[in-house]
């Protein structure tokens, strides 16, 4: 047993269950959503532990450098910033809670206690395998280190075997991101422009003067049209 | 487009909006060479001496190197005395105290001690340095040419009261101040020592000078260091003399003290032993000497006072024909004195 | 599980050991940098205007951040009544904690490789947390300014991020790795002098990162989220003291570390004339002195464009990262694949073989017919990026013809 | 080195934060919270394929790429997620889930 190992993933598992945790339960939405990246740097760090370097990184990239950062200004778009006062768990969520604790309890720990050592044992027989062809490849002597795929094996894997998952997942986003825009889009004559000062002078000297509204902005025509 | 100046010529660089010539980051680019160009002259060229430059280092390193104030550099208002008699040149005409903006001037006017009637002259005078914002106006309306604005500048303290400051602080000799504004001085010479005269004639026993007794020396320390710009780099003169005005709000034994460091700074430095106590006494005997009492004989006097008197101060910070200029207006007013 | 090699535990305790030291060099080093950085640019960008800067705490000045430093450690710790206590306590050390991460990779010189295999991600994705401190500031401040400043400081980052990491990818794949240390070593060719600058595709790439990096280290003319005529300090403006010290390190820090990547991945490192021919040790250390020119020469520049370039507004900083840098970008990956097409592939394409003959490191044609191509590309796209972007008389509003703005 | 603790514990730590999650977007009224838990099931299924390509096929690439591809379909489902999130306010003016409960547009 290597104590510094075994320590460093309790640690781990404690940083991403705890802030799961307060995910969940946290009344400010806006903490909540600090912590969901303190759990994204937790699971970073355990891909981090399990040798899939370049996950990781892609892991504090995409999730803690750019989803969390979308979260926070959805939450800041939509100015329901704070929650404290309005509920945040619906009133029937002991049902969630429930329902929870018996997935965790009563399937998934019991499959996987229960299979774990069957799991060990084809984890060791596939390491056997893994090990002997490396034991043939080295030239007849067993090396010291398993050789683990790392980024150069991924990027070969995402330009050949898995090319048209690759080219499919690269659509989906493509999509998604223009769907994202036209969802989110605010029509832009809807908008209320705000001339500057000076503008609204130089447009009164040229005999161009717009409707105001009742708090003093100016209306476009298009606008009043649009209306 | 260049633009072509007295020092020569200066590249300008001008772009429009929307000018379809420049793109592809050209102004961009132009930009930082010309910028590029000033870091270069700054760093490495010569220390810029005049004011007409326009590239080069501008910094003065203040405290060790000071520019030359031009003569009608104003800060604070200061009141005159005659050198021989230690007449002030102030008749309490209240003048200046109308005209004052922020009305920081307060004059008490000085009685005949028997008649009770005033008399030319003023038995205190009050200025508020505090909230006095150096507009020059007191000395603009002046009819006696008893205010003038003075070169001192380092006038900061930590005691708030001394900044109202009284007759006996605001005094300095009529030397000093033709030390500091010598062509400002020449063309208002006469006249004002014309009317001191007719004032003084009115003036009964010993008012319009008690206040001017008390200060004998008052400023010893500033007028010959004004007078004697000459050490240093063109434009900037080392500056070697006092930090602090001396005496304007100290304690007996402060000055003292202070006297005594100068002294020993004086003697390190090896400088002239012209310091302390014995260079006020020093002073007061120069500056009476050197000024022509003012009698009667005052006209043939200042041609005479114009030769021995302290006329260093031009001509540093100047270019030659500003210079050339500036000594044909003295000749002229010099022939016309003559007259 | 046996198959695994077990690292035995002094062995741990060791490279603890080794770690925590390395850690706290690169903090006082980091710090000390940081020091000297903000000194030199205060006296070049003084210099720029005829003046002189600072330099009376010290020899030339140089104790100036020193005294500064103390000066805000000793200043009151200030927390607004109404402001989230613990994420303005923490925003701080968000940044500076990703800050202090990207230095882990860095190889100063040839003398400290470091050793991540996917460095260059690594450097970028701890700098991306740069935008949750930002905006834990914004936020965790109550304050509008600040919020504002940390919404415009994240979407800027967010912006920039796209055509930063785009501008890396041609060098990784002229490399074929995302280690420092091996994109460095692979520009040693040419008697120290094979650094990828000196191609056309290289050249584009560090023009359009160095573009990038001076928005990501928010420096002039992409100050925007610190935009003091604007919004008074944008998401600094709630702090003071030590806090605030600890922002202006961070800040500092991140831009020494994008001089040092950028001299890295462009300028070739340590690499130069000599570093080879004189061994480990001497020509080590004259690595590493390389190393620093480069990266201060390349401070230097953003000190130039900060003295010369105004600040942007927040739309044409949002159009010039979208409508410029990324279009241009996304061809150079293209010219790039084409370069190393044309001076590495042997078997792959014998069309190139028969043309050029064998590809090899003194096959000039194959270098020189590549130059020309990628060279053709680039300015190509540049020009039609131009064009596309250049405005129109048609294109004003009428409320510009109005104003007298057309012309 | 991570092969001193065993997959099971892995499995657990992966099912745990399933579990969480689920609690989160079953409970939560806030949509921005649902979309919170989804995003931490997401990230516990991409545990679990980590670990098993790291016990039981290190050499080959099939758990990278589909972790890749995973985090690749939660990014897009993030992006759109939140564009009706914010589609729902500018509407109704709430982003509680139960307040949202007309088909009207």
């Amino acid at each position: 047993m290597n104590y510094v190992v075994l320590t460093i993933f309790f640690l781990l598992s404690a940083l991403t269950l705890g802030s799961g945790i307060m995910v969940v339960t946290v009344k400010n939405i806006i903490h909540a959503a600090l912590w969901l990246i303190s759990t994204f740097v937790g699971v970073a760090a355990l891909y981090m532990l399990m040798e899939a370097e370049f996950l990781a990184i892609v892991q504090v990239l995409v999730y803690a450098g750019a989803v969390s950062i979308l979260v926070l200004f959805a939450i800041m778009l939509t100015r329901q910033i704070t929650g404290t006062g309005t509920r945040q768990l619906h009133s029937r969520w002991w049902v969630a809670m429930l329902t929870a604790a018996a997935l965790f309890g009563g399937v998934i720990v019991p499959t996987v206690w229960q299979q774990g050592s069957s799991w060990d044992k084809t984890a060791s027989d596939a390491q056997a395998i893994l090990v002997q062809q490396a034991t043939e490849a080295n030239g007849g002597t067993r090396p010291e280190i398993i050789p683990v795929a790392g980024t150069e094996e991924l990027g070969a894997a995402l330009m050949g075997e898995y090319l048209l998952p690759f080219e499919v997942v690269s659509l989906l986003l493509t999509a998604a991101l223009i769907g994202a825009i036209l969802i989110a889009f605010e029509e832009r004559t809807r908008r209320r422009r705000v001339l500057t000062l000076a503008e609204e002078l130089a447009l009164r000297k040229r005999g161009i003067v717009e409707p105001h509204d009742e708090e003093g902005a100016v209306v476009p025509v298009d606008a009043e049209q649009a209306v | 487009m260049t633009l072509s100046t007295r020092k020569g010529t200066v590249n300008i660089v001008e772009v429009n909006r929307h000018d379809n010539n420049i793109h592809a980051g050209q102004g961009t680019l132009k930009g930082l060479d010309i910028v590029f160009r000033k870091f270069r002259k700054a760093l490495f060229g010569k220390a810029n001496t005049e004011r007409d430059d326009t590239e080069g280092q501008f910094n003065v390193q203040y405290p060790e190197e000071r520019l030359v104030l031009a003569e009608a550099y104003r800060n604070m208002p200061i009141l005159l005395y005659d050198d021989a008699t230690g007449q002030e040149l102030c008749t309490s005409c209240f003048q200046c105290e109308r005209v004052c903006p922020p009305q920081v001037i307060h004059i008490t006017q000085a009685k005949h001690p028997e008649t009770g009637k005033p008399v030319p002259a003023a038995a205190e005078f009050v200025l508020e340095y505090d909230t006095c914002m150096s507009c020059g106006y007191c000395a603009e309306v002046c009819p006696f040419d008893a205010i003038k604005m003075d070169h001192d500048f380092e006038l900061s303290t930590a005691d708030h009261p001394a900044l109202d400051v009284h007759y006996t602080h605001l005094l300095r000799p009529v030397s000093y101040y033709e030390a500091i504004a010598p062509t400002m001085w020449a063309e208002v010479r006469d006249a004002a020592l014309k009317k001191l005269q007719n004032n003084i004639k009115r003036r009964p026993g010993n008012i319009g000078v008690d206040h001017g007794q008390k200060i004998a020396g008052k400023s010893s320390a500033a007028a010959p260091k004004a007078a004697t710009p000459a050490a240093g780099a063109a434009g900037r003169k080392q500056y070697t003399g006092p930090i602090a005005k001396v005496g304007t709000s100290m304690s007996e034994d402060k000055l003292a003290r202070l006297m005594a460091i100068r002294e020993a700074n004086t003697g390190k430095r090896g400088g002239p032993p012209e310091s302390g106590a014995h260079a006020i006494e020093a002073d007061v005997a120069t500056n009476a000497a050197g000024q022509v009492a003012p009698s009667d004989q005052a006209t043939s006097g200042s041609a005479a006072s114009k030769a021995t008197g302290p006329v260093a101060a031009p001509g540093k910070n100047m270019s030659e024909d500003k210079l050339a200029r500036l000594m044909a207006i003295r000749e002229a007013n010099k022939a016309k004195q003559g007259e | 599980m046996t198959y695994w090699p077990v690292i035995a535990v002094d062995a741990w305790i060791g490279l603890v050991l080794v770690s925590i030291i390395k850690v706290t060099l690169i903090l006082v080093g980091g710090s000390l940098g940081m020091m000297f950085l903000t000194w030199y640019e205060r006296r070049a960008i003084a210099y720029m205007q005829d003046r002189r800067g600072p330099n009376r705490v010290g020899p030339q000045g140089l104790l100036q951040p020193v005294s500064e430093a103390i000066k805000t450690m000793t200043k009151e710790d200030i927390t607004p009544l109404d402001a989230d206590r613990v994420v303005h306590f923490l925003a701080p050390v968000v940044m500076l904690g990703a800050t202090v991460l990207a230095f882990a990779v860095i190889p100063w010189g040839n003398l400290f490789p470091s050793s991540l295999r996917v460095g260059v991600l690594f450097i970028f994705a701890v700098t991306g947390l740069h935008t949750v401190g930002m905006l834990m500031a914004g936020w965790g401040s109550n304050n509008k300014f600040a919020l504002l400043g940390g919404m415009r400081g994240v979407a800027q980052m967010v912006s920039y991020e796209i055509p930063l990491l785009m501008a890396l990818l041609p060098i990784i794949l002229l490399s074929g790795s995302l280690s420092l240390t091996d994109i460095v070593t692979r520009q040693g060719d040419w008697y120290g002098f094979g650094w990828y600058v000196f191609s056309p595709v290289g050249l584009t790439a560090f023009i359009t990162f160095f573009i990038a990096a001076l928005a990501e280290g928010e420096r002039t003319p992409f100050d925007i989220p610190e935009a003091d005529s604007e919004i008074v300090a944008g998401y600094l403006t709630e702090y003071g003291g030590m806090k605030f010290a600890v922002f202006y390190l961070s800040n500092y820090m991140t831009n020494l570390a994008l001089c040092f990547i950028m001299a890295s991945l462009f300028l070739g490192g340590g690499n130069g004339p000599g570093v080879t021919a004189l061994g480990t040790v001497l020509g080590g250390l004259l690595s590493l002195v390389y190393f620093f020119i480069k990266a201060l020469a390349l401070f230097f520049l953003m000190v130039l464009i900060r003295g010369t370039v105004p600040r942007l507004r927040v739309d044409q900083l949002m159009g010039f990262a979208w409508k410029f840098l990324l279009p241009i970008v996304l061809v150079n990956v293209f010219s790039t694949a084409i370069w190393v097409a044309i001076t590495r592939w042997g078997p792959q394409a014998q069309i190139f073989t028969d043309w050029f003959g064998e590809p090899a490191s003194d096959n000039y044609l194959r270098y020189g017919v590549a130059i020309v191509v990628t060279l053709i590309i680039n300015l190509l796209a540049v020009y039609a990026v131009m064009r596309i972007n250049r405005r129109q008389p048609s294109d004003l509003t009428e409320e510009e013809i109005a104003l007298g703005l057309a012309g | 080195m991570v092969g001193t603790i065993p997959i099971a514990w892995v499995l657990t730590l992966a099912a745990g934060l399933f579990c969480i999650g689920l609690f989160g977007a079953l409970s939560r009224r806030n949509t921005v919270g649902i979309l919170m838990g989804i995003e931490l099931m997401l990230n516990s299924v991409n545990i679990n394929l980590v670990a098993f390509w790291r016990y039981l096929r290190p050499m080959g690439t099939a758990g990278l790429t589909f972790t890749v591809f995973t985090i690749a379909v939660a990014a897009a489902e993030v992006a759109v997620g939140l564009a009706m999130v914010i589609a729902i306010y500018r509407a109704r003016q709430t982003i509680n889930a139960d307040e949202a409960d007309t088909l009207k547009g």
